[in-house]
């Protein structure tokens, strides 16, 4: 076969995007059909109770149960946050004082005398559904939620961590290939949704979630950084619930790479939009990639504008751009220049239909056609 | 019956009697009596219970400390009347050689009363037990319990040893000392009983001995009770405890309502599942085997003091086909749980228990602390076996006389 | 244990003359491509002859699956000279001269496979039971809901919403057990509403298999909302399992509900002669099949990657196991969370800069498809191959347990040896035969790191034949099986297992420098005798249908099976690596430091030819 | 496997039981009112007045015409030997004489234990010494009426009973806790020093005690006494049994390598203990079994057998 398809990623400056906004478990739906919604609008909504956590402090601080009220700071009703020191026990003759630090945050619901527990309630918590997108609503599901359908401008990373966050978008490098730095990033940014270059370091996601900045992005990170970020080692890349106060997003890969160019000029024609971005990844059946939606405004969807797709996926053929996305060469851009059809062995041992790439800077490297991927260019 | 019964009362009177005969002829046959001791003195014993005095007396003449003698020692009598009847309290051996037969004897005579006057009196023993002459105290003595007692020295620093190593672990514990426990097959297998019970629609059995909280087995049962009682809880399962007594009854209760609150189920509970049964603990096995044989539970749960009943329970137990997990420190009543229960914590697993079920680490470094009073029994009986190889008045002087 | 002996022949489309089959045709359609393989009859025997591939088509733009399978038949048509396909687009049968086939069958794990939720009332009982009949059936359990899972029912109601199964399979209590606890199961279930993946124009297919006295109660919890089926109960008694009627079900609705819905599924379903199964569960047949046949205890591992299945049968009980997030792409970033980079490192015998590797471990997990390029990239990938092995070989021997909740029976010379319930049934010593299959294992350079990594990984004991899938054609042979044996046993005897050879290991701990075992060997033009020291590995050639008689000695404590100390003689089998001795310790110890392990991986990796240039 | 399902209780089969039963006990209960006409020893308690009390006699005295049947103790013979028997039917099965007799067993039992330590521990221990008049005016007689020496102190036990008592209120349920927790707070530290004393400290002193010493040993060997060097074997057997068993019972550390060695050989020592233990209890049991035997043999049925 001379085709070869290589998953892509949507990088689209116009689609018309139909998304299903959907409530965990049954609820009310805030909006009706034709209706126009802005991205950071609730469409549905639901209360779930609020989890309860029971804290023996008489078992905890090794006092009796009736001793218990005494040995609280607080009063029930009153809000302990992670952390706060809950009770202190009055300990033998001033000695042996233990303390109790509250490990969870609630309201203080109940205190027993008599099994000196301390039941604490967390927030019910209220779920929301936003629009997400700034679009029309076309399609009502009672109780469980809506389909929304918006022209957009649509662009697929192809990882990410944290979920849905909405600003302007504000490009921070100079070009494709400079890396987000610290010194990068302003005051002024807070709110926005950030774009750089290549890699996105350490120092400048923790300036960045200091600045308060909605979400980065960039071509790469490294991976001992995400893991710094994160606070653990991600095993199955299915994300989007982190809380780490700022949505990730990179469209390349991980290490040191370039953002395509075709990415990056898409995102900067469109500096100073609003837009919405959600960083909620999951590679398995049923892929699920970051993305970057900004809505178009009516005004300007140019009625016969294509369905754009090719960015990703497409013909393999001698000349087309390509990226090579496995190491020794990861993130090597150039095009192809030969499709020999005999399988090869490789250095590895084993035997594999190669192509030959020729780089920016003139070489040739002989690669696997499985570790190609197409790029628009 | 009644025949075999006169046949037995018959021939202890003849063993009365033959004794009587034969004490008879010792007393007959009796050689010239010792010279008897003298200059008594008799004090408080210091710094103890209040149960001992202190007798002192200088040596009889005829004891020489010569090995071939009719002097065989003395013998200590003491009485609450100044004629009363004087019962021995103490036998002195004679002295092993002369020089020891120049010394005071020095005797601390035990057993007493605290608080209560005694006369003392010493008589010499010759060869065939004959006796001199007695030295009295013309005075009763009282003794009094100080507020020391010296002679649980010993056990002050045991228990300091023990107590320090238990909190030293604790301490360590909690600040993340890793402290492993050894597995203990019949705590692990509780969710596993609970879970055939809640699958089969059964009750769990719980039955926490025929002793009163007082038994510290009892309390190492209400203790492991807190634990199923969690599982049962979690498992949505029903558990069913009859107490032989009515304390028990109470911690049970208490400890099973704990339980489910903790698991956040405290609507679950159902205070009529525990109840009092009787004291009487044939009453109670009757009672509780004719339920199980009634209800077939399918779990039962045997941890505490168990006496007789351990088979009956277990055997019953085991034909209506429930796992059974049991645990006792009864020595005689082991072997029939193992051989009928599913599971059996034998003694200190029982009492380990909680802290294995817990996991906590102040439990866990409570028990590392009680393994390292383990480690000072071992030692001790180590080192005393050793002194008392080499040198037995070493060790009797380390392990048993008083140290004053 | 389990009756996992399925019949499936109560939905056998066609009454089959068996002697009259002489061109079989079997598909396999997986995730991503869909494999054909042809069988004929050759001088009375039945030989596997051509394969084909081509790419799964049930996701856009295509949605068809039987657009794949045509292409892969054709691509065996041109292979075998034969014509397959109708002009209707249609598989020709019965075979006539150089047209068409005799039987046309296909398993599928198209589009994720079967994707279940069960639910049953304590975890490691009923929960566990309905567990392992949905894994033997072939299924990936998505989610485990049992009254003991720790979660509050809004908790449990929020996750069934979250998921979006195929299938449910409810059981718990024992036959005149809970009612209470299954018909809140029930409860929670049926308000939840949860829907099925294929779209919501049919009704969610739901397995009741329960305690039959519950069975009424469920019925009016679920009403007419869901389809239920009620069929005997999982774990009618503490004591056993019957797991075949729960499997059996769950073949049939996997094929009246879930696959009907797939799309083209009722073409592809309308051509097969025997009812379509999930991969997996046609696997599981097979290697039962061959198990029982031959009375051996045999484990079969394929790792994707996604996914790591393993299928073990010791003393005719079958378990399967999939470890969910242990796979070679999608999964390998996991894999290295989940057994941390130093373990995986521990088998490299060189340098390599961590961050660098982190980087590329993730790339490989957000570009599932790349291949390794270099040698380095490629021990690498091998390391990590290991431990997802490792890994999922030991949540296997977690689950393939003997049942909990069983009365034991015990005396007083019991006390100390008391055991829980639900042991694993795995042994490694008594292991005759590990198959292995999936890329990395099938389609690495060489085959003696095939070998070396089921050996690294499994760490067998005494005596073990070491095979590997030559094409991946279990699954295949696996529906073949239920519709004839004979054809089944046959290729996958002489075509299907490619024989690596044979593994000696000695169990216990070896001391370096010190003999472990002393070894003769007789064979065809092979007279050897010679000894080993703890910590050695040895290869003796033995090529492909040569066997030889091999007697062990092991010294001391260690045990080759039969017994500490006692020496052993069999008769091994070779193949295309040969007589492997492995004085290694077992449990197999890599030293701590980094420098001396990759001395000691370098010294193995020498004497296996693992990497030659 | 499926279970053989039980077949559909056979209604037929269980008539059939009951009458065999029934059957049975007519025939038992004709056999013992013949045997009750027949033999004059059976079932009757013969008793002679001998002025200062009633005392056993035999049939041979009633027709000497000094002795006459008790009838209340008759009766209690024959309430024990039937009650005797109910408890056995348990060996059968279940049934409602059981159930009869558990119940009368549990109830009586119940109340024998509440009177009891209500005449025993509350009347003259709490009242008796808190209020000794007016106990002695209604209750003990002999009662001295003085107050003791520090007897004010019995007002704890008083206010801790009383509080015992509360869980009767639900409301006031929780101050129960408060005596359970003194009373198991007392017992484990009393219990901690009792354990430390008799068993912990009692089991060192007395195994070193029973070692022999080196002079001792040279001595006795020297006199050709050699029963020395047995109590020396014998004292290290000892010793190495309870540091094994020790071993056994270490909790923190898991038994691997050496340590499993010396546990294991703990274990052995163990299931010695365990062994006799078995033996000796079985016998008592028999022994007991046997006590109720000769009951309903010889006081009940009075039959002549085994020489009796």
């Amino acid at each position: 076969m001379a085709v070869a398809y290589t998953p892509g990623l949507k990088v689209s400056p116009q689609t018309q995007l139909r998304i299903r906004r959907s409530l965990p478990i049954s609820g009310e739906v805030k909006v009706s059909i034709g209706q126009k919604v802005q991205p950071q609008q609730v469409v549905a909504e639901t209360l779930l109770p609020g989890n309860v956590y029971p804290l023996n402090i008489s078992k905890m601080l090794s006092i009796p149960p009736a001793e218990v009220p005494g040995a609280l700071l607080k009063k029930q009703g009153d809000y302990v946050k992670v952390g706060e020191t809950l009770a202190r026990s009055k300990g033998i003759f001033g000695f042996f004082k233990n303390e109790l630090a509250s490990k969870y945050e609630g309201q203080i619901e109940s205190i027993s005398k008599i099994t000196g527990q301390v039941i604490l309630r967390g927030e019910p918590l209220p779920v929301q559904v936003k629009a997400f997108l700034n679009g029309t609503i076309v399609e009502v599901i009672p109780n469980e939620g809506v389909v929304i359908e918006a022209e957009t401008t649509f662009i697929q990373g192809i990882f990410g961590v944290g979920g849905e966050t909405y600003g302007q978008i504000k490009v921070a490098t100079k070009s494709a290939e400079e890396a987000l730095t610290p010194d990068l990033l302003e005051e002024s940014m807070r709110g926005k949704i950030v774009i750089g270059g290549g890699r996105m370091t350490y120092e400048a996601v923790y300036k960045a979630i200091d600045l308060g900045i909605a979400a980065l992005v960039c071509g790469g990170i490294d991976d001992q950084d995400l893991k710094a970020i994160l606070g653990y080692d991600l095993g199955v890349a299915v994300t989007g619930s982190e809380k780490i106060g700022i949505t990730l997003i990179i469209t390349e890969g991980f290490g040191d790479i370039t953002m395509a160019r075709r990415t990056y000029d898409l995102l900067k024609s469109r500096e100073g939009a609003d837009a919405a971005v959600n960083g909620a990844t999951q590679i398995r059946a049923g892929v699920m990639r970051p993305e970057i939606v900004v809505p178009i405004d009516p005004k300007h969807v140019s009625k016969n504008a294509i369905e754009d797709t090719s960015a990703g996926g497409g013909v393999m053929e001698v000349g087309v751009s390509v990226r090579v996305i496995r190491d020794p060469y990861f993130g090597i851009l150039g095009k192809v220049k030969a499709l020999p059809h005999e399988p090869v062995v490789l250095e590895s041992g084993s035997h594999a239909r190669i192509l030959q790439v020729e780089t920016l800077d003139g070489k040739v490297l002989t690669v696997p056609r499985a570790n190609v991927e197409l790029i628009t260019r | 019956m009644k025949q075999t019964m006169k046949t037995l009362v018959g021939s202890r009177w003849t063993w009365m009697m033959l004794c009587v005969v034969m004490a008879w002829n010792a007393v007959t046959v009796s050689a010239a009596p010792p010279a008897p001791p003298s200059d008594i003195q008799v004090k408080d014993y210091p710094l103890d219970d209040g149960t001992a005095v202190k007798v002192i007396f200088k040596r009889s003449p005829d004891d020489t400390g010569a090995e071939e003698t009719n002097f065989t020692g003395y013998s200590i009598r003491t009485s609450s009347e100044v004629n009363g009847f004087f019962k021995e309290a103490l036998e002195v051996k004679k002295a092993a050689d002369a020089t020891e037969a120049a010394e005071v004897v020095d005797a601390r005579v035990t057993g007493l009363k605290e608080g209560e006057p005694v006369f003392v009196r010493v008589y010499a023993v010759g060869a065939d037990d004959e006796t001199s002459t007695p030295i009295q105290t013309a005075e009763s003595i009282t003794p009094v319990m100080a507020w020391f007692d010296f002679h649980q020295i010993r056990l002050l620093i045991l228990v300091i040893v023990i107590c320090s190593a238990v909190i030293l672990f604790i301490e360590l514990a909690r600040r993340g000392y890793p402290m492993t426990v050894r597995k203990v097959a019949g705590l692990e297998a509780i969710d596993e009983a609970v879970g055939r019970a809640t699958e089969m629609g059964k009750k769990n059995l719980f039955i926490p001995g025929v002793q009163d909280i007082n038994d510290i087995q009892t309390v190492a049962g209400i203790n492991i009770l807190a634990r199923i009682s969690r599982t049962v809880a979690d498992f949505d399962s029903e558990i069913e405890v009859p107490t032989c007594r009515s304390l028990v009854m109470t911690a049970a209760s208490e400890t099973i309502e704990g339980a489910f609150l903790a698991a956040g189920r405290p609507d679950a509970f159902d205070p009529k599942s525990i109840y009092y049964v009787t004291d009487e603990q044939f009453g109670y096995v009757a009672y509780v085997t004719g339920w199980m044989v009634r209800e077939k539970p399918a779990a039962c749960f045997y941890f505490g003091a168990f006496f007789a009943e351990s088979l009956i329970l277990a055997e019953t137990g085991n034909s209506v086909g429930a796992i059974q997990i049991a645990g006792t420190a009864q020595p005689s009543q082991l072997p029939f749980f193992v051989a009928a229960c599913d599971y059996t914590l034998i003694g200190e697993e029982m009492f380990a228990a909680s802290a294995y079920l817990s996991g906590a680490p102040e439990e866990l470094g409570s028990l590392k602390g009680q393994d390292m009073g383990k480690v000072v029994a071992a030692a001790c009986i180590l080192f005393g076996c050793f002194l008392a190889f080499i040198s037995p008045d070493l060790m009797k002087l380390i392990f048993e006389e008083t140290a004053l | 244990m389990s009756h996992n002996q399925s019949s499936h022949s109560h939905i056998t489309h066609k009454a089959l003359d068996l002697d009259k089959i002489n061109v079989i045709l079997a598909t396999d359609c997986g995730s991503t491509t869909t494999k054909a393989i042809l069988i004929e009859k050759i001088d009375g025997h039945y030989r596997q002859t051509h394969r084909g591939e081509a790419p799964t088509t049930v996701e856009k733009p295509v949605a068809d699956v039987t657009v794949g399978v045509t292409n892969a038949v054709t691509e065996v048509g041109e292979l075998a000279g034969r014509k397959f396909v109708d002009d209707n687009g249609e598989i020709i049968r019965p075979a006539n001269g150089n047209v068409g086939c005799d039987i046309y069958i296909s398993t599928s794990s198209a589009g994720g496979g079967l994707q279940m939720l069960v639910a049953g009332v304590v975890k490691e009982m009923s929960a566990a039971s309905a567990t392992r009949a949905a894994l033997g059936a072939g299924a990936i359990v998505m989610e485990t809901l049992s009254s003991n899972d720790k979660r509050k029912p809004y908790e449990q109601i929020q996750r069934i919403r979250e998921l979006r199964p195929d299938m449910i399979l409810l059981a718990g209590g024992t036959d005149g057990g809970t009612k209470k606890h299954v018909v809140g199961l029930a409860e929670i279930i049926a308000p939840a509403k949860p829907l099925p993946r294929f779209g919501s124009e049919y009704r969610m297919p739901v397995i009741y298999a329960g305690n039959k006295e519950a069975a009424e109660l469920v019925q009016d919890v679920f009403k007419d909302e869901v389809e239920l089926k009620i069929v005997e109960n999982v774990r009618p008694v503490m004591e056993s399992e019957y797991l075949s009627p729960a499997r059996d079900s769950i073949h049939d609705l996997f094929l009246e509900h879930v696959m009907a819905h797939a799309p083209g599924y009722d073409k592809l379903i309308s051509w097969a002669d025997a009812p379509i199964m999930p991969t997996p569960g046609a696997v599981g047949d097979i290697l039962k099949m061959i198990a029982d046949r031959d009375q051996i205890n045999a484990v079969g591992v394929d790792i994707g990657g996604a996914t790591t299945d393993v299928f073990s049968v010791f003393d005719g009980v079958f378990n399967r196991t999939v470890s969910a997030n242990l796979g070679m792409s999608y999964s390998i970033s996991n894999v290295c969370t989940e057994a941390t980079m130093a373990k995986v490192l521990r088998w490299v015998h060189f340098d390599m800069d961590e961050r660098e590797l982190r980087n590329r471990v993730k790339n490989k997990m957000i570009r599932p498809t790349t291949i390794p390029q270099t040698r380095e990239a490629l021990v690498f990938e091998q390391a990590v191959s290991r431990e997802a092995l490792r890994l999922a070989y030991q949540q296997h021997k977690e689950f393939a347990t003997t049942l909990k909740g069983v009365q034991q029976q015990r005396t007083v010379g019991d006390v100390f040896s008391q055991q829980t319930g639900g042991n694993t049934i795995v042994n490694n010593m008594t292991l005759n035969l590990l198959v292995a299959s999936g890329g990395v294992l099938s389609h690495a350079p060489n085959m003696n790191q095939t070998s070396m990594m089921l050996i690294d990984a499994f760490e067998p004991e005494g005596f073990t034949t070491l095979a590997k899938d030559s094409i991946f054609m279990m699954p295949h042979l696996g529906v073949l099986a239920s519709v004839h044996p004979q054809a089944a046993l046959e290729v996958f005897e002489k075509d299907c297992l490619i024989y690596l050879g044979t593994c000696v290991a000695v169990k216990g701990l070896t001391k370096l420098g010190e003999v472990a075992m002393r070894y003769t060997v007789r064979g065809k033009g092979l007279d050897l005798n010679g000894s080993m020291n703890g910590g050695e590995l040895k290869l003796i050639p033995l090529w492909e249908g040569e066997t030889a008689t091999v007697l062990v000695e092991p010294t001391g404590r260690l045990d080759v099976g039969a017994g500490p100390g006692r020496p052993l003689e069999k008769e091994v089998r070779g193949g295309t690596t040969g007589l492997i001795f492995d004085a290694r310790s077992r449990p197999l110890l890599l030293p701590d430091d980094r420098l001396q392990g990759q001395k000691m991986i370098k010294q193995w990796v020498e004497t296996m030819e693992l990497y030659p240039n | 496997m499926t279970t053989t399902p039980r077949p559909d209780t056979n209604q037929n089969l269980k008539t059939f039981e009951k009458r065999v039963w029934l059957a049975v006990i007519l025939i038992i209960g004709i056999v013992l009112m013949t045997r009750f006409f027949t033999v004059k020893e059976m079932g009757r308690y013969y008793a002679v007045d001998t002025g200062s009390g009633l005392e056993a006699a035999t049939a041979v005295d009633k027709e000497a015409g000094v002795a006459f049947v008790d009838v209340d103790r008759s009766i209690g013979i024959w309430i024990s030997a039937l009650m005797t028997i109910g408890i056995f039917s348990f060996l059968y099965k279940d049934n409602p004489y059981y159930k009869v007799c558990e119940a009368l067993f549990i109830g009586i039992s119940a109340a024998y234990w509440m009177v009891l330590s209500f005449w025993t521990t509350i009347i003259p221990n709490l009242f008796g010494k808190l209020f000794p008049t007016w106990t002695q005016s209604w209750a003990i007689p002999g009662l001295p009426t003085a107050h003791e020496h520090d007897w004010w102190l019995y007002f704890v036990p008083l206010i801790l009973g009383i509080m015992l008592l509360m869980r009767l209120f639900p409301k006031y349920g929780w101050m129960a806790r408060w005596p359970l927790a003194f009373i198991i707070g007392t017992t484990a530290g009393l219990r901690l020093i009792g354990f430390l004393e008799a068993d912990f400290w009692g089991q060192i002193i007395n195994t070193i005690n029973s070692f022999p010493s080196y002079a001792s040993m040279i001595e006795a060997v020297n006199e050709g006494n050699y029963s020395e060097l047995f109590k020396l074997s014998n004292a290290i057997i000892v010793v190495v049994s309870i540091l094994a068993c020790l071993v056994y019972f270490f909790f923190s550390i898991e038994h691997k390598g050496a340590v499993a060695k010396v546990a294991r050989l703990g274990i052995f020592v163990l299931m010695v203990t365990f062994g006799a233990g078995f033996g000796f209890t079985v016998m008592g049991r028999i022994a007991l079994l046997a006590i109720r035997l000769e009951f309903l043999i010889y006081d009940w049925l009075a039959l002549d057998i085994v020489g009796g």
